[in-house]
């Protein structure tokens, strides 16, 4: 002790008399360790440690999640949903009419962070927070006017379908009973909370308690849940009231409720700087998941929130972030590579680009004094049907892929980036290749596009013997959001479709989305973002009245096909009904596809086993195979 | 202390000029004086003959665009092209300076205490303590009232008269050789300006300083000084003794200028014009006039209970010191302000109370003068536009007819027709109040209010100015109400005088009853007060002062 | 006084009532706050919807929801106000405190930096009026007025930190920027000069070579990579500065002073290896920094009774500067010797200077020095970008208002008094042009926690400035409301203090 | 107060050289008077002819197209390239899109002539300055103009007015005009900026209309007859003209650095139309790769408003000539010396 002191003394003394001197390492260990820190970069900052509400649905806050927690499943980046057996199993135990079952057991073994068993009864709180009729039943109120648990998760088929719940005797099984079949079964499980934690919060606790403690109050858990099954239980609402509202903070340091931060993934939230930082350390007690890489591991995450991409790529250049992803332009793309010591990597996201044509009013449209449309494509006559397919022929798609895509990451690209061909399938998803043969795309890309606007005029001439390139004949009005991609995106396609006559209007709009509906558009292009791998995920769009039907689309045999994927069907006959639907939307003329968002993800170099996946949480879903 | 006849100040060909637009202008040219101790030397000419710069360059204190030449020795030392340290070391200890407005010439941020004591600390090694004390001590010494309260007092909160004291405690910080006083009275009243006069006088006497006088008044040339050098366009024209120079001028400029300058109960008799049966053109009854609260100034009545009448062809001189209210009864008696009560007549029709357009009815009747003729006529019209506003509004006439009226108008006060087209700033402040006159006679009104016209003028303008209204008024016989501070100047023109006080009448009567025997004491001082332009007669009328003490 | 403010605060009250009141429909109008769900592809849109409706209170019309809000608001009358939640679920309240503190740090150093710099240069260019310093600044300040930040921030990000921190790989200054950087020392202490042409030659030769000189041993010590000034530089340094403000203050002919100004000099020396020695301990805190420039001041304000007799205000004005810049220099000078091992640590990897954010995320370390270098390099950018734009507003304001106060005739009298022009220019002509100015200051003062939303946004800084666009871009009544409420009351304020600012400094004005 | 005894006549060495000074200025009205002295400022002078310059350079290059309802008037410029064509992209050894003889300023990475969308945003932002100007200058007048001549209940009334303006954002107005009435193109936006950016202007005609009615000429010309509107109209008003005008030229630089900056943060004018500051916002990433795309619209909205500030410099010099110009030494020697006549000699 004392040596150090006169040691520090003797380095003050250096410092001070020789103003160039090196030898004041004594304050600090400069340490030059192996690099075992990644820093992500987030473009909003973390809000909650709970990203089930719908206030803290974010992608920031539900990546946190996803590091922090384990669940039956995870999305791949093909994106496939692979099941994760270390955590447990799940299948369908029955399935008659009216009369469907699903099980998930839940490993032994398993732990939380704080060292309390992993059982069924911790997959119990997933039902109160996705059944309306629980909610109701245990007094926790209806959610259509604000529950105690304040979940985003009412209101989904989950929650129209589901009959019960149980839980076998080991308490590792739980069964859900669902009125019938849901195709999508597989997403609708539950997931794992800590709920022994949840109660020790409701008594008050703001310490992480002995296992015996814990147990006890995971077994009370069972009690009030079982008491909801029958009336009104207080514990669980003051529990809903701190899931909705205690999960809620910017800052963690060592004054928050360890029990908070309670969980099972391969990290757990270590502290938090409000609007900068959350830091992760690793989980030592981490089993519920794929095992971490052992050889040059991540100790550390931390997600640092940038909230424009300008500045995220300059602090990706100078070192300051380890890992960026988002939708950037040409310039940043650019930028990025240019950047040393930085891998860049492109892929495409779930989201994809399309343009609809609107038929007439939408079934969705509540103002009765709306006007009735009366476009040029308006109703199924021929004359509708040959201008829609004339339009349609005429958006230069291969041109606009090759800009938006392609060339999205270096302009001099001149290869033909892909077009996407059908409205239900991604290209490389399964299927994907028998529909786009035989759904009437074809027509669509088949020869040059200065042959298929030549075709366009053609069919227009029909109609208006004197339209002619540039002659303005019929006026179009298209609805999109003013940024500069469906800018770029409007461009292209008025300057071709000038070409079949057509006159399009170039002014974007803010608003937009509220104008989905409004008939004085003829046109609209936005892209769908779907959250899931769902095999009935398009029906909304299509079916006549799909809540994402604003175009007054509506066609038996695409209502038919579509609600037949909403039973149980082997994937030969997933594909054939997606066959079916699309045909006639592409054969109605009432829509195209265009692509599938680029994404850019780029990081440091030294950063090994990233896999950019399209769905969120994207590039994290790997997390466990990061390495330096 | 300085031998009482020691040359204090030499002048050799000393030359002060000014850079504009690359030429060199002389403000002085060539001047040669010396101020021997105790002696008051007066520099005296009319604006722009380059008096107060040849006094401003003696120690360098001119902007960078001035430069002086020739020699400047202060008790022999020379002061042109010293270093800046010798400089500041003669400035405020040897030579002082007493500047005409105290109120912008002295810091308006630190009290007064604070700067005679930075004086005092700048040239001597004294403490604090010590030099406070004798910032008190020359407060006492100038008279000013309750030294030690007010040491400590910010400029604004004295009066004029008061301001001034303190900058001459000031200039006498530090016992200076030489006062160069700039114009020291002419921002004061005249009752004020005699105090002041007379404690330069005591105290260069007291200290036996050299005194170099900057001023236009003859007046109080005469009461000061001991020599006198004359100056026009930079040129010295001509330099003697008191006596010499007004006695026996040699210059034509010198007699001309002694000519112009209007000697109090000197000037023709006026007779009355006032008949007892004629509608008065004015008439004042019981007039209280009211400033408003405005903002954070509280009320301030200016004018309380005021009668006065004023007959076809009569000139009515208004006299009083500033703040007396005569302005305000000047303009209140043509509606520019609001009477709190009493009433104003103008050929019998009541304004107090009446409608706009009742008054511009009222306002053909009447025409006013305004003081400064720099600000009176807008900067942004030809001045025949002003004159011609008048009869356009009145629509008595436009176009051709309205410009031939306006060059007839201009003829009328000796202004060339041509200058219809000139704006107000190419025109000097003599021809500028002339073009007022001729606007206020637009209309032909039976009554003139001319708001001390003459204030800004110099006294050969001022002479030629109060001629041509005698002629005007003799041609045309309207009644006019002159206001002024200046007795001398009523008393060439007016048959009768009021003289305000604090807003009230004290008196008024026929002029020579109110010069010759004046009533109220406050007329009889003011009347005392007026420099006469004769070293001998004030002499005179100091010893009787003395005397009556 | 008291009844004069109260009349004020209840005007400014209604004026923010009526103002929050448009403002709030504004921003209802202004958008679709729930546009976003109606392209979800959700399964449960309509619940979702639904729930936002009644969240957002989208069912009320927005003049109606504003009194729900100011409901809310008026809490702070009895205590209790209620700002509402933001859409990311925090509440309001807890929002805006966070985000302050970050504006404040952001803003503040720039503020005071851009008064002090451009008052200076203001004063310096209106004395030496038409010369060519004062032309080169009055192109510069017009320069700087006319920038855009967003433009500047990112020359300033690309070249002041990515190429910097390049640079440290070597830490050597090239040849051309050695040249080039002289040059500039060169031209602008000519500039400060004035004379004829050999004389302006002969100084820019002279500073040039000296410059260069400099950035030899800069280079041959390698004192960009391990920067110090030991206790003869901190001596020097400082010493300087008490000789010239002193001289600035009171004149170098006043010995007295001087001496005093030279016994701190001296304590400060002396203090230099024990203040060192107790900084370098592991409990280091902020408030230890604060004990030193204290106890420097007390010295200060002791040597400057021990030296003079009368006249101590001026004194211990000098000295306690003095011994403040004293302070200022031992923490640089400490900041300095931690430079090295900042530089060095694993979060930093020889790139020092940030481009974005508060604070680098990757810092394990605890200890204080690295941490507060860390921070104040953090700041350095924005400062930077933040006082080049307001900077040159200062220059023109007190440039002009002291052109205008050398014209009074008082500066004359004060001249005809025989004072030094040093005295002249401080004591009269200054304090008289900075009374105008003060209303100026007070309202950048206010606009600190409304005004950076630009800069903010190019340096990834979460301040009120951030909060505010968030808000309006994500249609967020609520934040948006509250970062309007204070900003504005601030901006109502202001107004207020930069009246009673106004009376403070000119006797001739009196609220009442 | 009521009454001023001062003396003119008795004029201190300021007047004097003011009087000298004068002797210059005979035979010139107040606007030539203004004008020579705006001429004597030689950057405000280059600044006028250089926005003069620009102005028509852009305008004519991009050509003027309005929107005015069903008609939308078109003027085709010299250039042949608009923001909506996309020609092909040129490409060069490093990088796509640089500039060339055929587009000088380069490509974006649409292939859109960047010179085109420069010139396009440079047109916004001058346009957009302009109105803001105008109607900032107009408001702020009238408003100022009333309530300083009127005084009273009114005064308090209109300033409690602005200081309420002074309260809300511009960003609030932007972001609201963005969405409202975004596709409608910038003059709205501009309009609306206007709307509100006309306080401080209002405050100083305030003030000297506060001080000009207390002229005498004021008084002069009530006595005349003349009526409210024509006292305020004809007598005070071009005497407040120069703060006017000074401070709109100040406002019009103020305004281009406002209306791209809420443009940055895309808050302002909206795509397709850009703005100089969209155009920074959407390259600036392209700093290092493309830098042509950044430093453009940056030098551009440099350059106007530099120019804009120093005609607003040039005007203050030629309006308000209180600040008296000092002589440097060259002007020194080539000086000549006017020697008067001697009165003494006649």
């Amino acid at each position: 002790m004392k040596a150090k002191r006169t040691l520090r003394a003797v380095a003050v003394i250096a410092a001070g008399l020789l103003s160039t001197s090196t030898a004041v390492s004594v304050a600090t260990s400069a340490s030059a360790a192996a690099r075992s820190t990644v820093i992500v970069n987030e473009t909003s900052a973390m809000t909650s440690l709970n990203s089930g509400t719908p206030d803290t649905n974010l992608v920031t806050n539900s990546d946190i999640g996803y590091l922090t927690g384990a669940g039956f499943w995870y999305y791949d980046n093909k994106p496939n949903l692979i099941r994760n057996t270390t955590f447990g199993t799940y299948k369908i135990t029955k399935n008659v009419a009216n009369d469907f079952e699903v099980s998930y057991t839940v490993n032994k073994g398993l732990v939380w962070s704080d060292g309390t068993p992993i059982t069924g009864v911790d997959l119990l709180l997933s039902h109160i927070l996705g059944s309306s009729d629980y909610s109701k039943k245990a007094g926790l109120g209806d959610p259509n006017d604000g529950a105690a648990f304040n979940s985003g998760g009412y209101g989904s088929p989950y929650d129209s379908h589901i009959k019960g719940v149980s839980l076998s005797d080991d308490k590792y099984t739980v069964t859900l009973k669902y009125d019938s079949f849901q195709p999508d079964w597989a997403i609708f499980g539950p997931g794992p909370a800590p709920v022994h934690a949840l109660e020790l919060m409701v008594d008050g606790k703001t310490k992480l308690q002995s296992a015996a403690v814990n147990l006890a109050a995971k077994a009370q858990f069972l009690t009030d849940f079982n008491a909801g099954l029958n009336g009104s239980v207080k514990r669980l609402k003051t529990m809903g009231d701190i899931w909705s509202n205690d999960y809620n903070i910017q800052t963690i340091d060592s004054k928050t409720n360890p029990l908070l931060l309670v969980s099972n993934g391969g990290f757990i939230v270590q502290s938090a700087v409000a609007n900068q930082s959350v830091t992760l350390v690793r989980n030592p007690k981490y089993n519920s998941g794929p095992k971490l890489y052992s050889a040059n591991p991540i100790n550390k995450v931390i997600f640092s929130f940038v909230t424009d991409g300008s500045p995220a790529a300059q602090a990706l250049g100078n070192g300051e972030i380890d890992v960026y992803d988002g939708q950037p332009d040409t310039a940043t793309f650019q930028q990025l590579k240019g950047l040393s010591g930085v891998t860049v990597s492109t892929d495409t996201t779930m989201t994809y680009e399309h343009i609809d044509l609107r038929v007439g009013n939408s079934a969705q449209s509540t103002d009765p004094n709306e006007p009735a449309y009366d476009g040029p494509f308006k109703g199924n006559g021929q004359k509708a049907r040959d201008l829609r397919k004339a339009f349609l022929l005429a958006v230069p798609r291969q041109a606009i892929v090759n800009k938006f895509v392609a060339q999205a990451y270096d302009p001099a690209n001149q290869a033909d980036a892909t077009v996407m061909n059908s409205h239900f399938l991604l290209p490389g998803q399964a299927g994907y290749s028998t529909v786009t043969a035989a759904n009437g795309s074809f027509t669509y890309r088949n020869g040059t596009q200065a042959q298929r606007t030549a075709q366009a005029l053609a069919l227009v001439k029909k109609w208006y013997p004197s339209a002619s390139a540039g002659s303005k004949t019929v006026p179009i009005k298209m609805l999109f959001k003013n940024n500069s991609r469906r800018i770029g995106e409007n461009l292209l396609i008025g300057n071709e479709a000038a070409k079949a006559g057509f006159d399009v209007s170039n002014v974007g709009n803010a608003a937009w989305s509220k104008k989905l509906d409004d008939p004085s558009y003829d046109v609209a292009m936005f892209a769908w973002a779907p959250s899931a791998v769902s095999q009935t995920g398009s029906n909304a769009n299509y079916q006549s009245d799909g809540s994402n039907n604003h175009y007054g689309w509506n066609d038996a045999d695409v209502d038919a096909a579509t609600h037949a994927l909403e039973g149980l069907l082997s994937p030969a006959q997933v594909t054939a009904k997606y066959l079916a639907a699309d045909k006639q939307v592409i054969g109605n003329a009432w829509s195209l596809p265009l692509y599938q968002w680029p994404q850019v993800s780029a990081y440091s170099s030294d950063l090994k086993g990233i896999k950019p996946g399209p769905l969120v949480p994207n590039l994290l879903w790997n997390y466990w195979e990061w390495h330096f | 202390m300085t031998s009482a006849r020691e040359a204090i100040l030499e002048v050799e060909n000393y030359s002060v000029e000014f850079w504009v637009d690359g030429v060199w202008y002389p403000a002085a040219i060539d001047m040669n004086f010396t101020v021997n101790a105790g002696q008051v030397l007066a520099i005296v000419g009319e604006s722009g003959s380059g008096k107060s710069s040849s006094s401003m360059g003696l120690m360098s204190l001119l902007a960078t665009n001035a430069r002086t030449s020739g020699s400047v020795r202060v008790k022999g030392i020379e002061m042109l092209g010293t270093s800046k340290a010798n400089l500041r070391k003669y400035r405020g200890k040897e030579v002082a300076y007493i500047f005409q407005e105290p109120m912008t010439a002295l810091n308006p941020v630190y009290t007064i205490g604070f700067q005679i004591i930075e004086t005092i600390r700048n040239h001597f090694n004294v403490g604090p303590t010590e030099a406070r004390q004798r910032a008190i001590e020359l407060l006492t010494l100038v008279e000013l009232p309750d030294p030690e309260t007010s040491v400590d007092k910010f400029p604004h909160q004295l009066s004029g008269g008061q301001r001034q004291r303190a900058m001459i405690a000031q200039a006498l910080a530090c016992d200076p050789s030489l006062l160069i006083a700039d114009e020291p009275t002419t921002a004061l009243d005249v009752t004020v300006q005699a105090e002041i006069i007379e404690l330069m006088r005591n105290l260069k006497d007291k200290l036996n300083s050299a005194v170099l006088l900057i001023t236009h008044d003859m007046g109080v040339v005469a009461d000061l000084a001991d020599d006198i050098l004359v100056m026009k366009d930079g040129f010295t024209v001509e330099t003697g003794t008191a006596d010499q120079i007004f006695n026996r001028p040699q210059h034509p400029y010198t007699q001309q200028l002694l000519a112009a300058v209007p000697k109090l109960g000197f000037a023709q008799a006026r007779p009355s014009v006032h008949l007892d049966n004629a509608q008065p053109v004015l008439e004042l009854q019981n007039l209280v006039i009211e400033y408003p609260k405005r903002g954070r100034i509280p009320a301030f009545t200016a004018v309380k209970d005021l009668s006065l009448t004023i007959f076809p062809g009569e000139i009515v001189g208004l006299v009083g010191e500033s703040g007396s209210g005569k302005t305000t009864v000047g303009r209140a008696a043509i509606g520019l302000l609001p009477v709190k009560s009493g009433s104003i007549k103008i050929n019998g029709q009541e304004i107090a109370g009446a409608t706009q357009k009742e008054l511009s009815g009222i306002r053909r009747a009447t025409g006013i003068v305004f003081q400064d003729p720099a600000s009176s006529l807008n900067p942004r019209l030809p001045i025949g536009e002003s004159i011609g506003e008048p009869i356009l509004l009145a629509g008595l006439a436009k176009g051709e007819e309205l410009q031939r009226k306006v060059e007839d108008l201009l003829e009328q006060v000796e202004l060339p027709r041509a200058y219809r087209n000139r704006y107000p700033h190419e025109l000097s402040g003599g021809q500028r109040q002339r073009v007022g006159i001729a606007r206020a006679l637009a209309l032909t009104p039976d009554l003139l209010i001319a708001d001390e016209p003459t204030s800004a003028l110099d006294v050969s303008v001022q002479a030629r100015f109060l001629d041509l209204l005698l002629e005007l008024q003799a041609e045309l016989k309207f009644a006019c109400l002159f206001i002024s501070h200046d007795l001398a100047v009523v008393d060439i023109l007016a048959h009768r005088i009021a003289v305000m006080q604090n807003g009230q009448l004290v008196e008024a009567g026929m002029r020579d009853q109110i010069l010759k025997n004046p009533q109220d004491p406050y007329t009889q001082r003011l009347i005392a007060a007026v420099p006469v332009p004769d070293p001998a007669v004030q002499r005179a009328r100091r010893e009787a002062r003395l005397g009556r003490d | 006084m008291f009844s004069y403010i109260a009349r004020r605060i209840g005007t400014a009250l209604l004026i923010l009532f009526g103002s929050s009141f448009i403002v709030y429909n504004l921003e209802a109008l202004s958008g679709d706050p729930i546009a976003e769900l109606r392209t979800s592809a959700a399964r449960n849109r309509d619940f979702l919807i639904a729930y936002y409706t009644r969240q957002l209170e989208l069912d009320v019309p927005p003049p109606l929801r504003y009194f729900h809000w100011l409901q809310g608001i008026a809490g702070i009358f009895t205590g209790h106000p209620n700002f509402g939640k933001a859409r990311d679920g925090l509440s309001v309240y807890g929002e805006i405190a966070a985000a302050i503190p970050v504006t404040v740090r952001l803003v503040l150093g720039a503020t005071i930096l851009a008064i002090l710099l451009g008052i200076t240069v203001g004063v310096i260019t209106a004395i030496r009026q038409y010369s060519r310093l004062d032309y080169s600044m009055t192109f510069i300040s017009f320069l700087m007025f006319s920038l855009p930040i967003f433009w500047v921030a990112v020359l300033l990000k690309q070249y002041m930190a990515i190429e910097f921190n390049n640079f440290l790989a070597s830490g050597q200054i090239g040849i051309e920027w050695l040249l080039i950087s002289s040059a500039v020392v060169g031209v602008i202490v000519a500039g400060l000069v004035s004379g004829d042409r050999r004389r302006v030659i002969t100084v820019f030769s002279g500073s040039f070579i000296a410059a260069a000189l400099m950035l030899l041993i800069v280079n041959w010590t390698n004192w960009i990579l391990n920067p110090g000034m030991g206790v003869l530089g901190v001596g020097v340094v400082v010493g300087g500065i008490g000789v010239g403000i002193s001289t600035i203050v009171v004149g170098f002919e006043n010995k007295r002073v001087l001496w005093a100004t030279l016994t701190v000099v001296a304590a400060t020396i002396a203090a230099y290896f024990p203040v060192n020695y107790w900084w370098s301990s592991s409990d280091m805190n902020a408030l230890n920094l604060l004990w030193p420039v204290l106890a420097l001041v007390a010295v200060a304000v002791a040597a400057a009774f021990a030296f003079t007799r009368v006249d101590r205000g001026p004194a211990i004005r000098v000295t306690v500067i003095t011994s403040v810049f004293a302070g200022l220099f031992l923490i640089i000078d400490r900041l300095f010797q931690t430079w090295s091992i900042y530089l060095n640590t694993d979060g930093i990897n020889m790139r020092p200077i940030p481009t974005f954010g508060e604070a680098n995320v990757r810092l394990s370390s605890d200890n204080f020095w690295i941490l507060f270098e860390d921070g104040l390099l953090h700041v350095v950018l924005p400062t930077i970008a933040l006082t080049l734009i307001s900077f040159a507003g200062y220059v023109r304001y007190s440039r002009a208002s002291l052109l205008e106060v050398m014209n009074m005739d008082y500066i004359r009298t004060a001249r005809a008094k025989g004072l030094s022009e040093r005295t002249v220019i401080v004591r009269h002509a200054l304090r008289n042009a900075m009374i105008p100015l003060t209303t100026l200051m007070a309202f950048d003062f206010a606009g600190i926690l409304g005004g950076a939303i630009i800069t903010e946004s190019v340096f990834g800084w979460h301040g009120m400035g951030t909060l505010f666009r968030n808000a309006i871009s994500s249609q967020d009544l609520n934040l948006l409301m509250g970062v309007f409420a204070i900003t504005s009351f601030l901006a109502v304020m202001a107004n207020l203090v930069a009246d009673l600012m106004y009376s403070a400094l000119d006797p001739r004005i009196r609220v009442r | 107060m009521s009454e001023n005894n001062q003396n003119p006549n008795a004029v201190d060495a300021a007047d004097e050289e003011r009087d000298l000074i004068a002797k210059e200025t005979v035979g010139l009205s107040q606007g030539q008077l203004i004008r020579k002295r705006f001429l004597n400022h030689k950057p405000a002078v280059f600044s006028l002819f250089f926005l003069i310059f620009v102005t028509l350079f852009v305008y004519s290059a991009s050509g003027i197209h309005l929107n005015w309802g069903a008609t939308p008037i078109t003027v085709q410029g010299w250039w042949p390239y608009t923001i909506t064509d996309i020609p092909e992209t040129v490409f060069c050894d490093t990088s796509v899109g640089c500039p060339t003889w055929q587009h000088p300023f380069g490509q974006d990475p649409l292939g859109r002539d960047y010179f085109a969308l420069v010139m396009r945003g440079a047109e916004q932002s001058i346009v957009v300055m302009l109105i803001i100007g105008f109607f900032g200058g107009f408001i702020g007048t009238v408003v100022g103009a009333i309530s300083g001549y009127f005084r009273g209940w009114v005064d308090a009334v209109l300033m409690r007015f602005t200081d309420f303006i002074i309260t809300i954002p511009a960003i609030i107005i932007g972001a609201v005009i963005g969405f409202r009435v975004g596709n409608l193109g910038v003059v709205p936006l501009a309009i609306y900026l206007g709307l509100f950016s006309w306080t401080g202007l209002s405050r100083l005609v305030r003030g000297e209309f506060l001080s000009l009615r207390e002229r005498e000429f004021v008084d002069a010309a009530r006595v005349a007859g003349a009526s409210n509107r024509r006292i305020i109209f004809k007598h005070i008003l071009p005497n407040a003209m120069g703060v006017i005008i000074v401070s709109v030229t100040l406002m019009l630089s103020g305004a281009i650095l406002l209306e791209t900056g809420l443009s940055y943060i895309g808050f302002g004018v909206q795509a397709p139309d850009v703005s100089l500051g969209s155009l920074i916002s959407d390259y600036q990433d392209s700093f290092t790769v493309s830098p042509w795309l950044f430093y453009w619209p940056g030098v551009l909205i440099i350059l106007i408003a530099l120019s804009v500030n120093f005609i607003g410099d040039g005007l203050r010099d030629a309006f308000d000539p209180r600040q008296r110009r000092q002589i440097s030494r060259k002007e020194l020697l080539k000086a000549t010396f006017k020697k008067p006549a001697d009165p003494t000699q006649n």
